[in-house]
């Protein structure tokens, strides 16, 4: 006789699941090519943490895919060596997506606006708008090498 | 993630993006529009239908390769954009600088 | 001209998913009703993390379970200001538990076999016992109050 | 996770444990069946049909329940162990301490 693996179903205890802060952590080599597998395992596990699917689908995932590449690209100049430090912590009413490079950092304040009219046909410059745009929270350190994007749970 | 490619009746060259279009991947749609520009082709439609996510180098690409495609006198068409991928392209303006379709037949027909 | 009708391009990234180590951290609060919330949240990201169900419904569930249990009421004597640090590193080939506690830890080696025919009828004394029945290895720190419990992925 | 206690015509005292009986809930198995020992019942049958998971404080319940269920001349069964419950009671060597039956009619029919 096998019993169905059902987990947390319903809950008795003295604090809710959303209660217990917890946070993922892993280092990963600047390589572009590794993108898509952080992204994908993160957006996993926020999806186990019990974020909302489109949040984690749409807003989690492009904007974390864009912090990583400029971190690998531009921090660690995707010397494989360096690494591209990850940290979420799962919060009562939000998460919060830590992404440190090695790097010499940079001034976020003088980056362009991609959708100014001379600007919109450019090929790049678009990635810190997007994460802009997509996230609840942006901060950086002073030396510009490490960023916190905020995403509320609903 | 895979490209997949194909040539329709009229001489469109169809191309679907299964999972993502990002930085990881960006070069193989790159090499794969080039390689046909060179070969003669001149009208491309890329079907996001099977699509995650785009980042911003994703974007890039699609740009850079509609300059390229003008200047050989073709044309590139999108379609199969969903809500979240649709939300991308205005927040970037990008909607303003391609010829989007809600689908590939419709994409297909406008040629 | 001759072009292919269909071509795919697989894209193949320089490791595979579990190539990618990451951790999952929490420091809990000594209250025992807090165990089963954390159990269930280590077995949801162990899960998401590709682990074989039966290792995560049966040996992780009961392993981490005993351990946090013994680390909240012996360590912490279940004072809820003093926290157990439950750390979860997802390997390649394996997963490692480690839980500690702010106590004065203890001599494993002193804890009885409770199968021993006079302590089958005994009403405690199972918990390490079951430990280390269901684990893959099992180490101690020096003064006995963090212990490392190592589950093999498959 | 809960207990759902039942009366069947037999007069067996049927505990389900729906959940886990671990360190969190086993207090609430102790009295169920302390207060049903008081009422003046001495047939009890628990369920695990429909159980996650059992740690060692759970297991420590039990045989404690057994042996003040014995005391009161009453009579403790269990039921629906599945393969790792059934394991975990292997190990410990509890399967030579309780009557176990492979579902709850079978172990009611056995009273
Ligand atoms: N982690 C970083 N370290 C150093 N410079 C960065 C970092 N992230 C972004 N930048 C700088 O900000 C610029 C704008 O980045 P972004 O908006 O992502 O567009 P793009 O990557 O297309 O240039 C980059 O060209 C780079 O000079
Ligand atoms: N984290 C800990 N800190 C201090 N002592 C501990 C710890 N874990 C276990 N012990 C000691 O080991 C003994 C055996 O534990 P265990 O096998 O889990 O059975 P039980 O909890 O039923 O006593 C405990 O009674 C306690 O004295």
């Amino acid at each position: 006789m096998t019993v169905p693996l059902r987990l947390s179903v319903r809950h008795t205890s003295s604090a809710d699941e959303a209660g217990l802060p917890f946070q993922i952590a892993l280092a990963v080599p600047s390589d572009l090519g590794l993108v898509e597998q952080v992204v994908d395992l993160v957006a996993r596990h926020s999806l186990a943490a019990g974020l909302p699917p489109r949040r984690v689908r749409f807003h989690l995932r492009t904007a974390l895919a864009e912090a990583l590449a400029n971190a690998m690209r531009y921090g660690n100049r995707l010397d494989q060596a360096r690494k591209v430090s990850v940290r979420v912590e799962f919060a009562v009413e939000a998460i919060h997506l830590h992404v440190a490079d090695e790097g010499d950092g940079f001034d976020p304040a003088r980056v362009p606006d991609p959708t100014a009219p001379d600007r919109i046909g450019a090929d790049g410059g678009r990635g810190l708008f997007l994460i802009r745009s997509l996230v609840d929270g942006l901060e950086f350190n002073q030396k510009g090498n490490a960023l916190c994007m905020t995403l509320r749970r609903t | 993630m895979s490209f997949s490619v194909r040539r329709d009746a009229k001489g469109v060259m169809v191309i679907g993006v299964d999972g993502q279009l990002i930085v990881g991947n960006r070069h193989e749609l790159k090499s794969q529009v080039t390689e046909a520009l060179e070969r003669g082709e001149r009208k491309f439609l890329v079907d996001f239908t099977k699509t995650g996510y785009i980042d911003s180098s994703g974007l890039g690409v699609l740009v850079s390769l509609s300059k390229r495609i003008r200047e050989s006198g073709g044309e590139l068409r999108l379609a199969g954009l969903n809500d979240d991928l649709k939300t991308l392209f205005e927040l970037t303006k990008l909607d303003t600088l391609f010829a989007v379709s809600d689908t590939a037949e419709e994409a297909l027909a406008a040629f």
